[in-house]
């Protein structure tokens, strides 16, 4: 052991460093400045994330690693840092509205947005159970605080209170398995973790299952998810945008990597428990969200049901199916940010509504608003020609190629009772009389909902870069 | 033996305590026990070589994070008796589930060795010439020193949080205002005035006019 | 030449249908109701004015007289009526004069003619052509067809004086000339059946021409149904055709046909016979078109058309296509004996069938439409027993005084003001005298007095009978002979009753009778026209049709068999058979119905069963309709409320939908919102997996 | 061949005239005009321009032609487009289909003009590239894309019970198609690629082939529709507009038949044999089926519904016969079928804009004020029962001489549906049109106008065309026929040697 | 009788699984199952120094150290959401947090 300390490489952390600096400088300007600094806080904190993303996009596409090994970056953790930057940072921009009320001015709020964002990016390049703890807790920290930031909102702080217990326990039963991981393999990095368990075990096999029991906890996989709804309902409504969008972003790609690189020696076991999370989560969410009236909490068990999808893709276990799941996941922020701008524009005098009953008409009132939002619901069900035909289609061939036709034939009956729900809220806009006009749209979700939608929309005109990249990233992982 | 003897000690308090803790129909009895599994836990870090992490679970839990549930367990002066009309009708499905888990943990780390593999591959060996303390220091800011500072931002998160959550600036309250003290001048505030002798002060207010 | 003689009439029709159609769009201009702006001169009273004529007096509170016409001297309808009636007419009168040139020339002269027009259908091997076949057989029918027609559009000029819709009146009827001309110059089985529907659909157009009357509009559905009863096996017969020999056209299937002979073709779960089982097939097709018993049922409900249309259609060409089916493809009938057998069968069964219900029916034009049905029977009779020449003979003959008969009933019906009953008739014979003579001469035609033409054929088919059996080719034979022979004298029985009731003994009906003029000129001069077709019609061609130059005439057109031979050697007994039954018959009806009328009505009280079974035309239609209508009623039904309804959507989508929603209902409920429900699930999760581990033995 | 692509201008124009429509930014009524016109020029002139494929078009050659191929998806999927004597007719059909919907929607649709007509455009371009596509994922997205134009035509513009009937139509071809979706992926794995004519000549395993076989079938059976899985199509054509229900029954129910000879008989030829007689059963099961509930249907569309499903029954029989015959008689029946029922909703609903009511029993007696449009309907009643000299003869009979030859059962019980089909049809004619005019409601209903009679006006004459001269189609498919019968027979004659390549296709 | 590996792991799992049991069973007060959390996670920790000590590997001891750092946050967050909740509710009784479900 040598005195001589080296110092390790900064420049792959660039992002993550930019974004903890410049929240600490956001939290020093929000405290000289008070709360009349929120509006000026949150622009900064959009042009950090900003920037944050073009330093991940600048970044050289070889894999680096560095602090040690614990943290790698390379086309894999790119594409989910730059999918986790544009979801965070569109959560921001949508927040404009949510923050300008008198009471709810708070500078903190985007300040936890960035330092969440930046434990998501360390989730991303998390090299071993160490790092992937510590990025995961401070995305979490940060997210059951911005739940709850409504404070005097009773659902909010239920909402809070729930996404916090429930997450402390997920966060046990995932330490849990790291214990039992780190026993068997005698290695807390996934490399090592990789060597130590080609030997197996039934402790391994354990750890395992309580590991991904706390991952599926984060990407919200049935039986993990049941704070999802009402944690979707309660958080304001821009919150929820950012919680169905970047977290799980960033939690599918820490699972991604975990299963891929720690354990691709195992892959029987891990394949099963995620076979199952997945047709759990595909059912549930499909048939849940027939039963609602919030659009938020449809929204939520949308969103299960999507993660269900798209851990069709990680089943098959293969290059396609990681490709399939990026892709899945690049689509399904799109539609998700597009259909949240609309739920946020959900306003009338009398304050926000949250209803899909009060959407009753928009093609009327609305006819832009509508058809946008009407084709985002037809892409979330997977209607061709819509981008989310696509994220479908890549997880489907991977899974079908892998072998698991039963996995996909009930995936795609489970899709078309999904189908239903969506065609509901379609219904809403189309055929029924149009209810009270809601409030013009702000001009930030306007820009929102255009640019998802033209991306929804027109995304199988040229479907390559998107498609490209993601075989590029999910190659680097292999 | 003594070494057993202290580990079954240990080991039997704190599953006890565990148990009080949430058996306990005093939340206020529940943190005392949770203190006191605390404690007897970091015995038995002490027993397998850990002293650091023994001590620090005495400052850092007991002094501190015990402390805090202490505080607000009184602070949101919770009708106890309210709080009494725990149902345990879910207690016999759920203490099946709960038993069946514990009943295969227990098979499965009853018998835990160390494969032989498995040493191969360690990481940071423990250090022999050193204290524990030292070792874990010489690695916490160098070696891990990445993990060192994502900490510190989850105490900043923790930080903030709690802040945003719970400050309240009440209004019709006089603060302190730190900064409008230290920026006063002692011209602006103090005048300093000649008083000739068998002058009335009210002339020198006129003058000062 | 021929192309001339088929296409004239399609050009009559396109042209009179063009009328029809412009005329009655003046009169009903086009557009969507404007509120307010009511044409009140179209209101909803004017519909009466193109009522038509009403055949039944007890409809009239329905349509309203014709008197009304005059209120609107220039009615659109009646537009462009005169042209129509000019130029079908006469495109029909030339077409008739080209056939008879035809006839000369092909039947006298010998030369046959295939005319290929087009390509209809090429696919695979199925080729098949539009052509134009003239041999003596079409040249035959050609002369029928286009004589009866253009003598039917005359008469129709005088007939349908009164009636708004003339233009598609004769519209319809060169559609339906042009359908049978088609039919009789096919070349191959499409376009025979191509002819086949097109007749079948002038048949239902004409039936239900007054559209107005249910009854009509129910006739006409019921003869174009019962036909497709019969196209359904004609239709199988093609493809079948088609199986053995890969063609459809004539000359292709007739030359393979000796050596298909006694081959088998499997045929449902059967191995079959593929000659008896394409005959069958085919004849079914014929039995539909000429009402032959089991498909009889839509001719006499056919009578609910214009008079002049049941002359044309069902009396002297439609129902006789299945026997010119038969006699066209005689070289496949001829090496199939079954399927003669059973045609022998089924004619001679319908022949006397049909004469039996004749006899108690009191409506003028069913009377006639069952002594058509009857006839019928004797042409396949014929054609059963190998005699098809003779078939075509009677067919030849029948078409004229059959004809006759029904155009002299339309006029006795305009006479009588469109009564039809003959007990409300009576004592005619003196107001229309000219009609009662023709109707006396297509009677002696029909019953077979001698020297007729009825007479030449009707022998020449109960004689072929007799001589069929006697050489034992057909087993068949002798039950058709039999059956032929009581049926001559049931014809002449209820032929002569027809006469006595309608124009000798005491008028029934006061009003009418006093009102009843002779019909005018256009309806006259076809009855004589065809009344002298009855006489003429059989000696000349006796010969030709049955006697020693049938093979010189016929030539390859259809089968000339030993038994035409044969039959010229049967006991003079025999011959003189029909003739007796004839008289019989005639003396009866005479002591019946001019004697003593007393008799008939006595009888009928004695076997009321036997008279009702008659009356109700042995319940056919009952027995139909329990059988075939109301089952498929109440399974159309069934299916469509049980079966699509409770079964198909039951199970299927609604079921489904509403199981999704038990079930979400159910999963929503796990959604309790306690704390402790999540954390257990969460747990549950962990368990079951780390259960799964465990007890998978670690896969 | 084309020097410019006349094959994606066909199937994208409609795309770009919906384009300019939403653009439309003025008043009300001249965005309605404005909107009018331009679906209307758009839909011209794409029929134009798919006329000049017929114009140039090889009929001789089973080949596909006007092939266009670009790059598209990462890896094999390519964007492949072109036509063959199968697919040509189909186009044109939707081409020339639209305008006529187009003009007969002219006036009854006054409620949002303008996103009508976006849906119809986008529709058209979805049909077109069904049909144009030589890659199955392409296919599949516009197959499937297809589905939300026309399930927003049946909800907002459609009668009373339309949100049952879009969600049923939607949900039900849905599930059939992503069955589909499945094999197509199988299909992709075990063939390396998506590109039809490569996917018609590789030599599928057993296994693979039954499975796939039946997951197309699930799609195209629910959207052809064949019974059972037929219920879907009398609500949503009872409940569409009349140019939905035109476009409904004569293009996208050609889909499932056109997959069927696409798919089903050139790449699972042993499924498809294997699976022939279950076909067999359901179509004429279908045929009889559904004529005799047609038979005691109240509603005007509910019954050409029905009759529709069994028309379709003839098609899935001829097909699956797998001779010229049968599948030349199929190609023929469907677009027949597409002209003469198209026809018939157009009848249909020339009295539903008058009347507001699809009711047979509210009719009767039309013809006493309608007399032109009696005539026409009486024409389309003739061909929709298969009279012969109109189009409806030619396919009946081909696919039912086809059927002969391969069952003699099946073609007997399919020859019911002449007698029943004629049954109903004149039925309804007879209780609309025939009769009294008593009704006081329709005294003052009148006749077709001059815009209607121009969209008949085609119609008439190509029904009675293809009727007697049914050549141009016959000739158009015949080479692409026989290539497909030659191929589907070899692959059944030669004895299959790589029958065990892979497991089981379940998982 | 030498205290091996699997006694502590045993130890470590029975307080897991009573931790798991306070946060479940518990219906009476949200503080209960916080304290529940800090059971799990010194069963964790438990596990880590046990291991890291029979490895002879140090690195399951800065794994436990940083646990306790983030426990420590954990726990002052959560006690902040559970005071506002308290704020709003006026209750902390685990049955009372039922606004939202279905």
């Amino acid at each position: 052991m040598t005195n001589a300390v080296e110092l390790p490489l900064l420049y792959p952390a660039m992002p993550e460093i930019v974004l903890a600096v410049g929240a600490m400088v956001l939290v020093l300007i929000g405290a000289f400045r008070g709360d009349r600094s929120t509006g000026a806080v949150g622009g900064f904190a959009v042009m950090l994330l900003i920037a944050a993303g073009v330093l991940v996009a600048l970044m050289p596409s070889e894999t680096v690693t560095t602090f040690g090994g614990s943290f790698v970056v390379d086309s894999f953790a790119r594409f989910f840092k730059l999918l986790v930057l544009i979801g965070s940072a569109t959560a921001v921009l949508m927040s404009t509205d949510f923050l300008s009320t008198e009471d709810r001015r708070k500078f903190e709020y985007p300040v936890l947005i960035v330092l969440s964002t930046t434990g998501m990016l360390m989730l991303v390049s998390a090299a071993d159970l160490i790092a992937l703890y510590l990025g995961l807790e401070l995305m979490s920290l940060a997210l059951y605080v911005v739940a709850a930031i409504d404070r005097d909102r009773i659902k909010s702080t239920e909402a809070g209170l729930k996404y916090f217990v429930l997450g402390a326990l997920s966060s046990g039963m995932l330490l849990y398995g790291a214990s039992l991981i780190y026993g068997s393999t005698g290695s807390v990095t996934f490399a090592g973790i990789a060597q130590g368990a080609a030997a197996g075990g039934v402790g391994l096999t354990f750890g395992l299952v309580f590991l991904l029991a706390g991952l599926c906890f984060k990407i919200s996989a049935v039986p993990f998810h049941m704070w999802t709804p009402d944690v979707y309902e309660g958080a304001p409504t821009p919150i929820t945008a950012f919680f169905a969008a970047a977290p799980k972003v960033a939690a599918i790609a820490v699972f991604v990597r975990v299963t891929m690189t720690a354990f691709p020696t195992v892959g029987p076991q891990w394949q099963q428990i995620v076979v199952f999370v997945s047709i759990a989560s595909m059912a549930l969410g499909s048939f849940a969200a027939i039963g609602q009236t919030n659009i938020k909490r449809l929204m939520a068990y949308s969103s299960i049901g999507h993660v269900g999808f798209a851990l069709v893709g990680l089943a098959a276990g293969t290059v396609e199916g990681v490709q399939g799941v990026m892709i899945y996941m690049a689509i399904y922020l799109a539609m998700t940010l597009g259909t949240f701008a609309v739920i946020i524009a959900m306003k009338r005098e009398e304050g926000p509504v949250e209803e899909i009953a009060d959407l009753a008409g928009l093609a009327r009132t609305k006819p832009g608003v509508a058809f946008v939002l009407g084709m985002m619901l037809f892409s979330l069900a997977g209607i061709p020609p819509l981008a989310g035909f696509f994220a479908k289609f890549y997880v489907f061939l991977a899974a079908v190629n892998a072998g698991l036709y039963v996995l996909a034939v009930i995936g795609v009956v489970t899709s078309v009772v999904g189908a239903y729900y969506y065609l509901a809220i379609v219904k809403v806009m189309y055929f029924d009389e149009p209810a009270p006009a809601l409030s013009p749209m702000r001009g930030e979700l306007g820009l929102v909902l255009a640019v998802t939608g033209l991306f929804v929309i027109l995304f199988f005109v040229y479907p390559a870069p998107l498609v490209n990249a993601a075989a590029a990233a999910a190659k680097s992982l292999f | 033996m003594i070494p057993a003897l202290f580990f079954y000690l240990f080991a039997g308090i704190c599953v006890a305590s565990a148990l009080m803790v949430i058996a306990s129909r005093n939340p206020v009895h529940s943190v005392l026990f949770l203190i006191l599994a605390f404690v007897n836990a970091s015995g038995l870090f002490v027993l397998m070589g850990a002293e650091f992490l023994a001590l620090i679970l005495v400052v850092v839990y007991v002094g501190a994070v015990a402390v805090l549930f202490l505080f607000v367990v009184m602070m949101l002066d919770v009708d106890f008796v309210q709080l009494r009309r725990g149902s345990l009708q879910y207690l016999p499905v759920g203490g099946l589930v709960g038993l069946v888990l514990l009943v295969e943990l227990l098979l499965v780390v009853g018998a835990w060795a160390i494969g032989p593999g498995v040493q191969k591959t360690v990481a940071l060996p423990i250090p022999t010439d050193m204290s524990n303390a030292e070792a874990l220091g010489r690695v916490l800011y160098t070696r891990y020193v990445y993990f060192f500072q994502a900490a510190g931002l989850v105490l900043l998160v923790a930080m903030i949080g709690a802040i945003v959550l719970t400050l309240r600036h009440k209004p019709n309250v006089r603060r302190q205002v730190i900064s409008d003290q230290l920026a006063r001048r002692k011209e602006d505030i103090i005048e300093l005035k000649t008083m000739r002798p068998g002058q009335g002060v009210a002339e020198v207010q006129g003058e000062s006019r | 030449m021929y192309q001339a003689i088929v296409f004239l009439p399609l050009l009559g029709f396109l042209i009179a249908a063009a009328i029809a159609i412009v005329g009655a769009r003046a009169q009903h201009p086009g557009g969507y109701p404007e509120p307010g702006a009511e044409d009140h001169a179209h209101g909803p009273v004017d519909e009466s004015r193109h009522g038509a004529p009403s055949p039944h007096g007890d409809h009239a509170a329905v349509h309203v007289s014709h008197d009304e016409h005059d209120h609107h001297a220039a009615e659109p309808a009646a537009w462009g009526s005169r042209p129509a009636e000019v130029v079908t007419t006469t495109l029909l009168f030339v077409s008739m004069a080209l056939s008879w040139i035809a006839f000369a020339r092909v039947g006298f002269g010998g030369l046959e003619v295939r005319e290929a027009i087009a390509p209809f259908i090429f696919s695979g091997e199925l080729k098949v052509d539009w052509a134009l076949r003239v041999d003596t057989l079409t040249a035959v029918m050609l002369v029928v067809v286009t004589t009866v027609s253009a003598l039917v559009h005359l008469y129709s000029i005088g007939y349908m004086v009164d009636d708004p819709g003339r233009p598609r009146f004769f519209a319809y009827l060169s559609l339906f000339t042009f359908a049978m001309l088609m039919l009789v110059t096919a070349d191959n089985l499409v376009q025979l059946f191509f002819g086949w529907e097109g007749v079948g659909l002038a048949s239902y157009l004409l039936i239900g021409f007054w559209y107005k009357k249910p009854s009509a509009n129910a006739a006409a559905i019921k003869a174009f149904v019962v036909n497709r009863v019969g196209d359904f096996g004609f239709l199988l017969g093609i493809f079948a055709v088609f199986v053995v020999t890969a063609a459809v056209d004539f000359d292709t299937i007739f030359a393979q046909a000796p050596a298909l002979a006694g081959k088998p073709i499997p045929f449902l779960s059967w191995e079959v016979d593929a000659l008896t089982v394409i005959c069958l097939l085919l004849f079914m097709g014929a039995m539909g078109k000429s009402a032959q018993f089991l498909l009889h049922t839509w001719l006499p409900d056919a009578m609910e058309g214009p008079t002049p249309v049941s002359a044309l259609i069902h009396a002297a060409t439609m129902v006789t296509a299945g026997v010119f089916m038969v006699a066209r493809l005689s070289p496949l009938f001829e090496l199939a004996p079954t399927a003669l057998a059973v045609v022998t069968f089924v004619g001679a069964t319908t022949a006397l069938f049909a004469a039996t219900v004749g006899l108690v029916q009191n409506d003028i034009k069913r009377i006639v439409a069952y002594s058509t049905c009857s006839q019928l029977g004797y042409m396949f009779v014929a054609m059963g027993v190998g005699a098809y020449s003779v078939g075509m003979y009677h067919l030849f003959t029948h078409a004229f005084f059959k004809a006759l008969l029904f155009l002299g009933s339309g006029s006795v019906i305009v006479a009588m003001h469109h009564e039809q009953d003959i007990r409300m008739m009576g004592g005619l014979s003196r107001k229309i005298p000219f009609t009662y003579a023709m109707m006396l001469v297509g009677t002696l035609a029909l019953t077979g007095f001698p020297l007729t033409a009825g007479y030449f054929s009707k022998d020449a088919i109960i004689e072929a009978a007799f001589a069929s059996d006697h050489a034992g080719h057909n087993p068949m034979a002798f039950y058709g002979f039999v059956c032929t022979v009581a049926a001559a004298a049931l014809t002449s029985f209820y032929s002569w009753r027809l006469v006595f009731k309608t124009f000798h003994g005491q008028p029934h009906d006061r009003h009418h009778y006093d009102h009843a003029h002779e019909s005018p000129l256009p309806m006259l001069i076809p009855l004589g026209v065809l009344a002298a077709g009855s006489i003429l019609a059989g000696l000349p061609f006796y010969d030709a049709f049955a006697g020693n130059s049938v093979a010189a005439f016929f030539r390859g057109s259809l089968s000339v068999t030993g038994i035409l031979e044969e039959m010229h050697h049967v006991p003079a007994m025999i011959a003189y058979l029909p003739t007796v039954m004839m008289v019989a018959g005639f003396a009866v009806a005479w002591v019946f119905y001019i004697k003593s009328p007393g008799i008939p009505r006595a009888l009928a009280r004695t076997f009321k069963p036997v008279y009702l079974f008659l009356l109700n035309k042995w319940y056919f239609d009952e027995l139909y309709d329990r059988i075939f209508v109301r089952p498929a009623m109440w399974l159309g039904r069934a299916l469509w409320k049980g079966g699509d309804g409770r079964l198909i959507d039951g199970l299927g989508p609604d079921g489904v939908s509403a199981r999704v929603l038990d079930v979400t209902r159910n999963v929503v409920r796990l959604q309790t919102g306690y704390l402790y429900h999540y954390a257990f699930a969460m747990l549950i999760g962990v368990a079951a997996l780390a259960t799964w581990f465990i007890l998978g033995g670690l896969r | 061949m084309a020097s410019w692509p006349v094959l994606s201008v066909t199937t994208f124009l409609p795309a770009f005239g919906a384009l300019l429509i939403m653009m439309l930014r003025q008043e009300d009524e001249a965005v309605k005009r404005n909107a009018r016109w331009i679906a209307l020029w758009t839909t011209i002139i794409t029929f134009a321009v798919s006329m000049v494929m017929v114009w140039r078009f090889d009929s001789g050659s089973p080949e596909f032609q006007f092939v266009e191929r670009q790059p598209w998806l990462a890896g094999t999927i390519t964007y492949h487009m072109g036509v063959d004597g199968i697919s040509l007719p189909f186009v044109i059909l939707t081409t020339a289909l639209m305008p006529l919907c187009i003009l007969a929607s002219w006036k009854p649709i006054q409620r949002r003009v303008k996103e009508y007509m976006v849906a119809f455009l986008v529709l058209e371009t979805m049909m077109v590239g069904t049909f144009a596509a030589l890659d199955v994922v392409v296919f599949y997205l516009f197959f499937e894309g297809g589905l939300i134009p026309m399930f927003l035509i049946i909800g907002v513009w459609g009668g009373p019970r339309r949100v049952y009937a879009s969600f049923k139509f939607f949900l039900y071809t849905l599930l059939g198609s992503v069955l589909m979706l499945i094999a197509i992926l199988a299909m992709y794995g075990e063939a390396g690629t998506t590109d039809i004519p490569t996917l018609m000549a590789h030599d599928f395993p057993r296994t693979l082939q039954t499975w796939a076989w039946l997951a197309f079938f699930a799609s195209f059976a629910v959207k052809m529709p064949m019974w059972p899985v037929h219920t879907w199509l009398p609500d949503a054509h009872v409940e569409a507009p009349t140019a939905g229900s035109v476009i409904l029954a004569a293009v996208l129910l050609k889909m499932g038949g056109y997959g069927f000879l696409r798919f089903s008989l050139p790449m699972f030829p042993d499924a498809s044999e294997y699976f022939a007689p279950m076909v067999f059963v359901l179509s004429v099961v279908a045929i009889v089926y559904t004529s005799l509930v047609a038979l005691m249907q109240e509603d005007v569309k509910k019954l050409i519904a029905y009759s529709s499903v069994a028309h379709m029954g003839f098609v899935t029989m001829g097909i699956f016969t797998g001779n010229t015959q049968g599948v030349a008689g199929s190609v023929f029946q469907m677009i027949s079928h597409g002209i003469v029922s198209g026809a018939l909703f157009l009848c249909v609903g020339v009295i539903y804009d008058r009347m507001h009511t699809r009711e047979i029993a509210a009719y009767g007696g039309l013809v006493n004020r309608m007399p032109v449009y009696a005539a026409i309907f009486m024409l389309f009643t003739l061909a929709n029962v298969g009279l012969p000299g109109t189009s409806g003869f030619v396919g009946e009979f081909l696919t039912l001489m086809g059927a002969f030859r391969v069952n003699t059962w099946v073609a007997t019980i399919a020859c019911l549906g002449v007698i029943l089909s004629a049954c109903y049809a004149l039925w309804l004619y007879r209780k609309v049109v025939f009769g009294a005019l008593e009704k006081p409601s329709l005294a003052a209903i009148r006749d077709v106008e001059l815009r209607e009679i121009v969209v008949f006006a085609p119609l008439i004459v190509l029904t009675i065309w293809f009727g007697v001269y049914p050549k141009p189609v016959l000739d158009m498919s015949a080479a692409s026929v026989s290539a497909l019968v030659q191929s589907y027979n070899e692959a059944l004659g030669t004895p299959k040697t790589a029958a065990l390549g892979r497991p089981s296709a379940a998982e | 009788m030498t205290i091996g590996l699997g006694h502590y792991l045993s130890v470590a799992a029975i307080l897991f699984t009573i931790g798991i049991f306070g946060i479940f069973l518990n219906r009476k007060n949200v503080i209960i199952i916080l304290m529940s959390v800090e059971l799990i996670l010194l069963a964790v920790n438990i596990n880590m120094v046990a291991f890291s000590t029979h490895l002879g590997d140090l690195v399951g001891q800065v794994f436990a150290l940083i646990v306790l750092t983030v426990a420590a946050a954990e726990a002052a967050i959560g006690l902040a959401i559970l005071v506002v909740f308290f704020r709003n509710r006026g209750s902390i009784a685990v049955e009372d947090i039922n606004i939202m479900k279905g």
